[in-house]
């Protein structure tokens, strides 16, 4: 037996015993027990260090407000940090390792910053480590020395970096009335709420539905609350409208009443199943929430109230009636309200001797008397704790009379052995979701802490959510919410069960804070002391969020679940404001911390699709070497054994030159473009005309955007009168359908045209070369490819090896060429037809770096030079502006700025020193290694052009044409190339386009 | 009022921290001021601080409808660098980086300077291309910049996932060493506290309601908290550049109002020592001192001024962060937030004169504002003293729209949400 | 957020693309007036509050909305096809920025 | 004319997968209709297009948004306003229905080689689909018959729902081959079968 387990009670499987690791120490522990039940059963009460001051720390409290016992779980390599010991369900074979500290956690060096405290109080680093103004730290220098060391010791947990091979997951849901909390409230709710038959989800954090009434001891129709619960949670099973979803964290409240959820679905096990994710991360999309998330309770600020075994009273009274665990044996208390009584009661009631109850108030109900006095405990009323005693572990407490109106101690203090200290300092109600759906908390004197407005927009409140901490209000509180969520009238009477009255007063005594000697803490996490709200107060850092930001208050783990109210409660009264008036820190998502994985879900691992041509496989068989080009893979060479990137894609290029080569260009962007107003629709988008162009011929053309910048280009296609195919570049392809959409819905929607993506129904193949059109000719069926049937920019229709094919005369690369289109199913088929058929010429494939070469050697543009800032006249395409008709951009394009001399012009470049040219090099007049300067543009695009057998290179230059002829150099610094280059048009290849015209 | 310093914290520690003042006064408006200043943000302070500094004029008031520092100074990544692909801007970037080696030291307050680099990543050659023509383009204006190969990428920053196998595998990067970040509040906290050490009121609270007019001719300010007039009116208020605007009967302007989300993580142990891109859509994460990791993606693309982010923007940042760090899946976010972002037509600023006379305009700082923070001001009260601009603000006209000299780094246009 | 799109229901804004301010009208195509036209390609209206705006249901029916939005709260509050309402009618005086 | 090469065709692997001892819960398979035909009406000419596609079909197409119906060579649903994806089991509707609509009515894309349909069918098809769309697959919400337009963030998807719990999906083909082993994945956790 551990030797803090209870020897009955709880609701911990005692037939069960767990097997887990902390610090690598083998412990025991029982199914149904947290880390933090399990560790305290076995007398283990250190369970972490603080953030600033290497304090040691206990277990605060029993659940996600947890600021002090943050351990990192172990996976193999995988490092889960940060994670609260009372949220981790304990199974075998867990391994967890306490965090913050060096070289144990019994053992920290670092402990030696508490005695700087005073020297290292909030904000004390803006005051310092500014360094000397001259000398080798000057500038920056010195404070990042300092910020080494401070980096070293500040942070939590260590992160890993083995990458994590679980498995995340997504779900959407729809609902009519999401319960986000399942104590007697939420459990009500969702009953109600199903009785109407409405689609209901509940979603509890906790491993088992309930709630409080899982630990609050009282009785419901003369049964335990718990089994009130599990019958109730035994009938919602019965209901198929209803989802229950444990272990689920609603972490966030958006707009549209869509919440976001988290489900921990395999945490708590060995190994997930086949399958199954780590976690889900739920987004629910609800008609109605009911916001039944309970209340958290608050800790007191006095000195030393951080020493571990100093315990909220909830959380004690919680391990001792759920897990069956005594957090100590000589339990002292000290609580400013009735609660503590309860839990004082259950304490006694479960075995723990209680010394004595330091009570705030001067005056003490007579219920809460009666309970001391069952429980053997001495009563001091206008009593406060104002000290504890111990090192790593509590081992006593003074007490001494206290006025709660002056918040001080008055008499002489007493010394009181005890291992445990529980303390309550009020309730603060679970607001938060609420909040970021946009209430406005509203403070409450009598319970001294904020409530959500009466109800939001989207959500109904229930039970000690709103304030209201008797179970049977929550419970009839949650019955008229389920029934008003699912849209049910509400009931003249509701037959409540019959549930034991609790005879105790949840409003506390307005007292935050004992002031007395030594550190007292208001954020245990990150050590903020009530003398840090008070120096925040004394520089000026007055408002809450300045509070906030100058001492990290309520910035940890935790995010001041506990600790904000007393927080502000301090500045308040340093201000001598009422707390409404100083009011509350911004809530935000989270809710509680959630994983990245489960917010990343499926997409961890497969950030993205990736999108394959119908000859994909046939590239990879081939010995293609492939790029991404945006989500598209492509060949960038078919590399032999042992060729270099540029040997290869120089032989690709040769070859095509030579006799032919064929590129797949399947990714090409194309739009059908369709309806009578299709020829009018294209003469207002491009630059140029298209309503001339016959039926069965292509031609190229230019988009600009509105602001006359170019926008893309491509050839269009008109295949009958009103049935055009456009395509765009690979790049642009989403965006200028998006571009036509919009003029064609928003501007033109008169015009009787329809658009549709058929990128995908085409596989395209470009073959070109003097051999082009034989190779073609030998394969295809059902047309002519010679001058007269296919001239340059015809086409026809055929057939290739059985495939219907579409042919068009055109050419990128400035050989003979053609774009053969086939139906996407038969790409892979009139592919290899051609290769085929290209045998006996020694047709090669070739890549993008091919692909690249042969347009820059005829200086055609692409993304590169079209980058978002280049005129059509910067491109030398202004003959491409028609001055007989608007169109989009037209009005835009003759800004001075767009006409200005010495824009960035495009021209040629070919190295003079016979060395590679690189993209984005710079271009200057004169070198100057040591100090560049004068750049007049940059190179866009390079390679080693076989066809002129030199480096040579497309660039953006001022001036541009006016250099055609001059020198220049290349200055690229930054890989430490310089050189000198030609400048030239950028037509170095066949200029004349004899070549594909043929 | 004292100096901070090592000796300052000393004494003071030794005396209980008693005997601090406030970082600065809370006085109540005047009636007049030579110049208010709307706007307790970053630049708003910046400029008053200049203003008093650099030319003398103290009669100024600065006018914070919130607390100090409630906009975005407050709730940006506090990435800082000056690595721009257009010349114009990145001449005011690197002047702004020179003003922040020296700014602790001028301001006697450490806002925590970091140059712990900022490393652009490229997946592609394509990519590297770009890279390598800003990283050029720097250098020929003096400004540090260096190729990194994905093997020099590996040891910097571990736990980056360098395999081939990687969806967008890391093909190299650019890094400016230099750049690096800055404790965004002590920047707000240290200008303000320097500016009211030569004499200006900075007034929280106080939000400005419209404008006093004598005909066209902008002459003060009405508030909540009483009019105040003043011989030069100028407004530094970021994400709310619209609204304000519109009291002064302007409504339309080259801005969209974005809200951009960032977020952190739980604190951890020292796990990044640099800030880094993500080449393949938008994601940045550098790390704070206090050991969160700070990290945000895109804008979520729509008119806002909630400062509150939507779900898709939220899986998408983390998808991103994972695809660069697979070893952070089981890491926390801990929090996350909205600010609200002042996107101009080209993604670049706008410090000017006008639009009405009286007026001086400093907005269009989309989600990159927080490094222009010294340059900012100091070219905002440059402007607001001589009434022209000083060199490094001169392109960042209002009429450079129609004019046609737009400065757009990204190359996007006039479509705000791209840049 | 929820958009509910007339023909598609109510999708998730993920779904969408934003194409902003709605309230701008294209000049003339053959008109000369750059004011005009500088007005239309670079001045937004960016109340805080009601706001006319263009969504495209991208990710759906692909059909341009004509949307009225808070962009306070981000409520919407009408919804309707840009191609039959043309650029949404909402009275300009009427947007209700109260700073 | 050949048949078309399936772009799942490396990755198809035919059998149970997954968590599929306590029984299969989704069977995927490819459809792979001969043809896949995208109809679009002109504002006003929707009747006529939908007789257009009855007439061709023997579909019967109720009026209002995403409607549709199927039959065992023909499915057919509205996915846009005015616009219907109609996929037949043979090849050649494309230009069956280039007779059938007049440029008056609206217009006529093939799309049988540019989409390809996957069909999701078993008791945990609406759990799977959840996890990749953010629409409500639920009966009351989607009826069998009716179509739907939406994404899984890159992957354009229309849906139509087949039977009580069977969907058939229609991707773009290029995105094909990812958007299978996404289903595959998602479906581990159920079992599945490869049909
Ligand atoms: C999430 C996020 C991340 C960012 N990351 C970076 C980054 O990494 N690096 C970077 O350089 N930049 C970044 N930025 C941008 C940067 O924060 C801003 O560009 C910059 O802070 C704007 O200048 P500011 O500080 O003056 O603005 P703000 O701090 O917003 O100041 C404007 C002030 O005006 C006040 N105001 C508004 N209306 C009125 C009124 N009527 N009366 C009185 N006062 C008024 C506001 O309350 C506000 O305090 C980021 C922004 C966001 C939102
Ligand atoms: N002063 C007092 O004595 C006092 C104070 C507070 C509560 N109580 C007791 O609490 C009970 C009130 O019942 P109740 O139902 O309102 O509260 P509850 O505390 O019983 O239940 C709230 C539940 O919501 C869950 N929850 C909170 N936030 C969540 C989230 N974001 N996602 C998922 N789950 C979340 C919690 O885990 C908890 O189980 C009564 O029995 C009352 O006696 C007493
Ligand atoms: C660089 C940076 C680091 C932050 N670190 C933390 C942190 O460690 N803990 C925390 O709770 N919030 C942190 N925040 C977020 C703030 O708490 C807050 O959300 C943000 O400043 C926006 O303010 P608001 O949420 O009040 O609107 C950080 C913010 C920034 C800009
Ligand atoms: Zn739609």
């Amino acid at each position: 037996m551990s030797p803090r387990r209870t020897p009955s009670g709880g609701r911990v499987n005692r037939l069960r015993t767990i097997r887990f690791t902390f610090d690598g120490t083998a412990y025991t522990g029982h199914q149904g027990d947290t880390l933090a039940s399990a560790l305290l059963a076995n007398g283990v009460s250190l369970f972490g260090r603080s953030f600033k001051y290497h304090r040691p720390r206990g277990v605060l409290t029993s659940g996600v407000d947890e600021p002090n016992a943050l351990v990192t779980v172990l996976r193999g390599e995988v490092r889960e940090p940060n994670i609260p010991a009372t949220m981790v369900e304990i199974h075998d074979g867990l391994t967890a390792v306490s965090q913050n500290r060096f070289p144990s956690l019994a053992y920290d060096v670092s402990a030696v910053n508490q005695l700087g405290g005073k020297f290292i109080s909030a904000g004390f680093y803006y005051k310092t480590f500014m360094g000397p103004v001259i000398g080798p730290l000057k500038g920056t220098r010195f404070w990042m020395l300092c910020e080494k060391i401070i980096r070293r010791a500040a942070g939590l947990g260590r992160a890993g970096h083995a990458p994590d091979p679980s498995r995340y997951e997504r779900m959407n849901a729809f609902c009519d009335v999401l319960v986000v909390g399942s104590g007697p409230a939420g459990l009500a709710a969702a009953h109600e709420a199903a009785q109407s038959g409405a689609q209901v989800i509940l979603a509890e954090l906790d491993p088992c539905f309930g709630g409080s009434a899982n630990w609050s001891g009282e009785t419901i129709d003369g049964e335990p609350a718990a089994t009130w619960a599990s019958d109730v949670v035994g009938e919602l099973k019965t209901h198929d409208n209803v989802r229950l979803l444990k272990r689920t964290t609603v972490w966030g409240y958006y707009d549209g009443n869509t919440l976001a959820a988290v489900e921990r679905v395999s945490d708590h096990k060995d190994t997930p199943a086949k399958g199954a994710p780590r976690h889900r991360h739920w987004t629910i999309r609800a008609r109605k929430v009911v916001l039944a998330t309970g209340a958290f309770e608050r800790p007191l600020v006095f000195p030393g109230n951080d020493r571990p075994g100093v315990m909220m009273a909830s959380a004690a009274m919680r391990y001792a009636n759920q897990y069956g665990v005594l957090p100590g044996e000589k339990i002292a208390v000290l609580a400013n309200n009735d609660s503590a009584y309860r839990a004082m009661a259950a304490l006694a009631k479960a075995g723990a001797r209680i010394i004595a109850i330091a009570d705030l108030r001067q005056d003490v109900s007579a219920a809460c008397r009666k309970l001391a006095n069952d429980a053997g405990a001495e009563l001091l009323t206008g009593h406060a704790v104002i000290s504890t005693e111990g090192g790593k572990k509590l081992s006593g407490v003074k007490l001494a009379p206290f006025s709660a109106t002056s918040g001080v101690s008055t008499g002489n203090a007493r010394d009181i052995g005890a291992d445990c200290l529980i303390v309550s300092g009020g309730w603060s109600p679970t607001i938060h979701l609420a909040s970021q759906a946009g209430a406005r908390p509203v403070w409450s004197d009598d319970l001294q802490a904020f409530l959500p407005p009466e109800t939001g927009k989207g959500w109904i409140g229930a039970g000690a959510f709103n304030g209201n901490f008797s179970t049977a209000e929550a419970i009839s509180e949650g019955f008229a919410a389920g029934r008003n969520a699912a849209g049910q009238p509400a009931l003249e009477t509701t037959a409540l069960p019959d549930i034991e009255p609790a005879p105790l007063d949840p409003n506390p005594a307005p007292v935050f804070e004992i002031k007395a000697k030594g550190k007292a803490f208001v954020d245990f996490q990150h050590d903020v002391t009530a003398d840090d709200v008070r120096l925040a107060h004394l520089e000026g850092f007055v408002s809450v969020e300045h509070l906030k930001r100058y001492t990290t208050l309520g910035m940890a783990t935790d995010q001041g679940k506990g600790s904000n109210v007393p927080g502000l409660a301090i500045m308040a009264e340093a201000l001598g404001k009422p707390i409404p008036e100083v009011g509350t820190t911004r809530f935000r998502p989270p809710y509680a911390p959630v994983s990245v994985g489960a917010l990343a879900a499926e997409r961890f691992g497969d950030l993205k699709p990736e999108r394959l041509t119908p000859m994909h496989d046939w590239h990879l068989e081939n010995g293609a070497t492939m790029y991404s080009a945006g989500l598209w893979f492509r060949p960038m060479i078919y590399g032999g054994p042992g060729e270099t990137i540029e040997q290869a894609y120089v032989r690709e290029a040769q070859a095509t030159r030579e006799t032919a080569g064929i590129v797949d260009v399947s990714t090409l962007g194309k739009i059908a473009v369709q309806g009578p107003d299709a020829a009018e629709f294209l003469d207002r988008v491009y630059s140029n005309v298209f309503s001339t162009l016959p039926v069965g011929k292509a031609r190229y053309g230019l988009m600009l955007r509105e602001d006359g910048l170019v926008f893309d280009d491509g050839t269009t296609w008109r295949l009958g009168e009103h049935d055009f195919l456009m395509t765009t570049t690979t790049a642009n392809a989403g965006k200028v359908m998006q571009h036509l959409e919009y003029f064609l819905d928003v501007v033109w929607p008169d015009l009787k045209v329809h658009l549709t993506s058929v990128t995908d129904q085409w596989a395209g193949a470009a073959i070109g070369g003097p051999k082009a059109r034989e190779i073609l000719a030998s394969c295809v069926t059902g047309t002519k490819v010679d001058n007269e049937a296919l001239p340059f920019m015809g086409i026809v229709h055929g057939e290739i090896s059985g495939a219907p094919v579409m042919i068009c005369r055109l050419s990128f690369s400035g050989e003979m060429a053609f774009e053969v289109y086939s139906g996407a199913g038969h790409g892979t088929h009139v592919w290899e037809a051609l290769i085929e058929a290209g045998r006996p010429f020694d047709m090669v494939s070739y890549g993008l770096e091919a692909l690249g070469t042969m347009r820059i050697e005829k200086g055609h543009v692409t993304g590169a030079e079209i980058d978002g800032r280049t005129s059509a006249r910067d491109l030398h395409l202004g003959w491409m502006l028609s001055k007989k008709k608007p169109f989009i951009g037209s009005a835009m394009m003759d800004r001075e700025g767009l006409s200005a001399s010495g824009r960035l012009e495009l021209v040629g470049l070919i190295s003079l020193d016979n060395r590679p040219l690189s993209g984005g090099a710079h271009i200057v007049e004169e070198v100057d290694a040591a100090n560049p300067h004068g750049s007049l543009g940059h190179i866009t695009a390079a390679c080693f052009s076989p066809a002129l057998g030199k480096y040579i290179a497309l660039a953006l230059v001022s001036g541009g044409k006016a250099r055609y002829g001059k020198r220049a150099h290349i200055s690229d610094p930054l890989r430490n190339r310089f050189g000198p280059v030609e400048i030239v048009s950028h037509h170095f290849f066949d200029p004349e386009g004899k070549r594909m015209h043929g | 009022m004292a100096e901070y310093s090592a000796f300052s914290l000393l004494k003071n520690a030794l005396s209980g921290n008693r005997d601090w003042k406030p970082a600065w006064r809370k006085p109540s408006p005047k009636a007049s001021y030579d110049v208010i200043i709307i706007g307790g943000g970053g630049h708003g302070l910046s400029t008053a601080y200049y203003l008093a500094k650099e030319f003398g004029i103290t009669n100024v008031a600065v006018l914070e409808k919130g607390y100090l520092g409630s906009g975005n100074v407050g709730r940006n990544t506090t990435a800082v660098r000056s690595n721009y692909l257009l010349p114009q801007n990145t001449r005011f970037y690197e002047h702004s980086m020179k003003m922040w080696e020296n700014l602790s030291h001028d301001l006697n307050y450490n806002v925590m300077f970091s140059q712990r680099g900022v490393l652009n990543l490229a997946h592609t050659p394509g990519q590297l291309d770009d890279l390598a023509r800003k990283g050029n383009a720097m250098r020929h204006l003096g400004v540090d910049a260096e190729l990194m190969t994905p093997v020099e990428i590996g040891r910097r920053v571990p736990g980056l996932d360098m395999s081939q196998q990687a969806r967008f595998p890391i093909y190299g990067g650019l890094m400016q060493e230099r750049a690096g970040t800055a404790r965004h509040d002590a920047v707000a906290w240290g200008y303000a506290r320097g500016a009211d050490r030569r004499g200006v009121d900075i007034i929280e609270n106080c939000e400005v309601t419209g404008f006093l007019r004598d005909g066209d001719r902008v002459t003060g300010v009405s508030t909540s908290r009483g009019d105040i007039r003043a011989k030069k009116v100028a407004v530094a208020v970021a994400g709310s550049t619209g609204r304000v605007m519109q009291l002064a009967g302007i409504d339309r302007m080259p801005i969209e109002s974005h809200v951009l989300q960032a977020f952190v993580s739980e604190s951890l142990k020292p796990f990044l020592d640099t800030v880094l891109t993500f080449g393949m859509g938008h994601f940045y994460v550098g790390q704070s001192d206090k050991g969160g990791l700070v990290y945000g993606g895109d804008l979520d693309g729509y008119n806002s001024y909630a400062q509150r982010g939507s779900l898709p923007i939220v899986e998408e940042v983390m998808s991103e962060m994972l695809a660069l760090f697979p070893s952070l899946a089981p890491v926390r976010v801990l929090r996350s937030w909205g600010g609200v972002c002042d996107m101009s037509m080209d993604g670049s600023p706008i410090i000017t004169t006008g639009p009405l006379p009286g007026m001086y305009l400093n907005c269009g700082w989309c989600y990159g504002g927080f490094k222009a923070t010294p340059a900012s001001g100091f070219c905002f009260a440059h402007t607001i003293a001589k009434d022209a601009p000083h060199e490094f603000n001169a392109p960042f006209t209002l009429d450079r729209f129609s004019r046609g000299t737009v400065i757009d780094d990204k190359g996007q246009g006039p479509t705000p949400r791209m840049h | 957020m929820l958009i509910t799109c007339p023909y598609c229901g109510p999708r998730d804004v993920s779904e969408f693309a934003y194409q902003g301010d709605g309230n701008r009208t294209r000049p003339d195509p053959a008109s000369t007036d750059s004011e005009a036209w500088n007005a239309y390609v670079y001045d937004r209206l960016n109340p805080a509050g009601i706001h006319n705006e263009i969504w495209q249901h991208a990710g759906g029916c692909r059909v341009h909305l004509a949307v009225v939005r808070d962009t306070l709260t981000h409520e919407i509050s009408s919804v309707r096809f840009a191609r039959e309402h043309g650029t949404p009618t909402h009275s300009r005086r009427n947007h209700g920025a109260k700073a | 004319m050949g048949e078309q090469l399936s772009p799942l065709e490396p990755i198809f692997r035919p059998g149970s997968h997954g968590n599929f001892v306590d029984g299969v819960g989704v069977t995927l398979s490819e459809i792979a209709p001969g043809s896949i035909v995208q109809l679009a009406a002109w504002p006003g000419e929707e009747k006529k297009l939908m007789a257009a596609i009855g007439s061709v079909t023997g579909l019967k197409l109720a009026d209002g948004a995403g409607a549709g119906a199927s039959s065992d060579r023909y499915a057919a649903f509205g996915f846009a306003p005015g616009k219907f994806l109609v996929s037949d089991a043979s090849e050649g509707l494309a230009t069956t229905f280039a007779g059938k609509v007049a440029a008056a009515t609206g217009t006529v894309t093939d799309l049988s080689h540019g989409r390809t349909a996957i069909r999701i069918a078993g008791p945990r098809s609406e759990w799977v689909l959840a996890k990749l769309f953010a629409v409500d697959f639920s009966l009351p919400a989607f009826s069998v018959g009716s179509g739907i337009s939406t994404t899984h963030h890159d992957v354009f998807t229309q849906i139509q729902r087949s039977g009580p719990d069977s969907f058939d999906l229609y991707v773009f083909r290029s995105f094909a081959r990812s958007f299978w082993k996404m289903l595959c994945h998602a479906s581990d956790e159920v079992g599945y079968e490869v049909r």
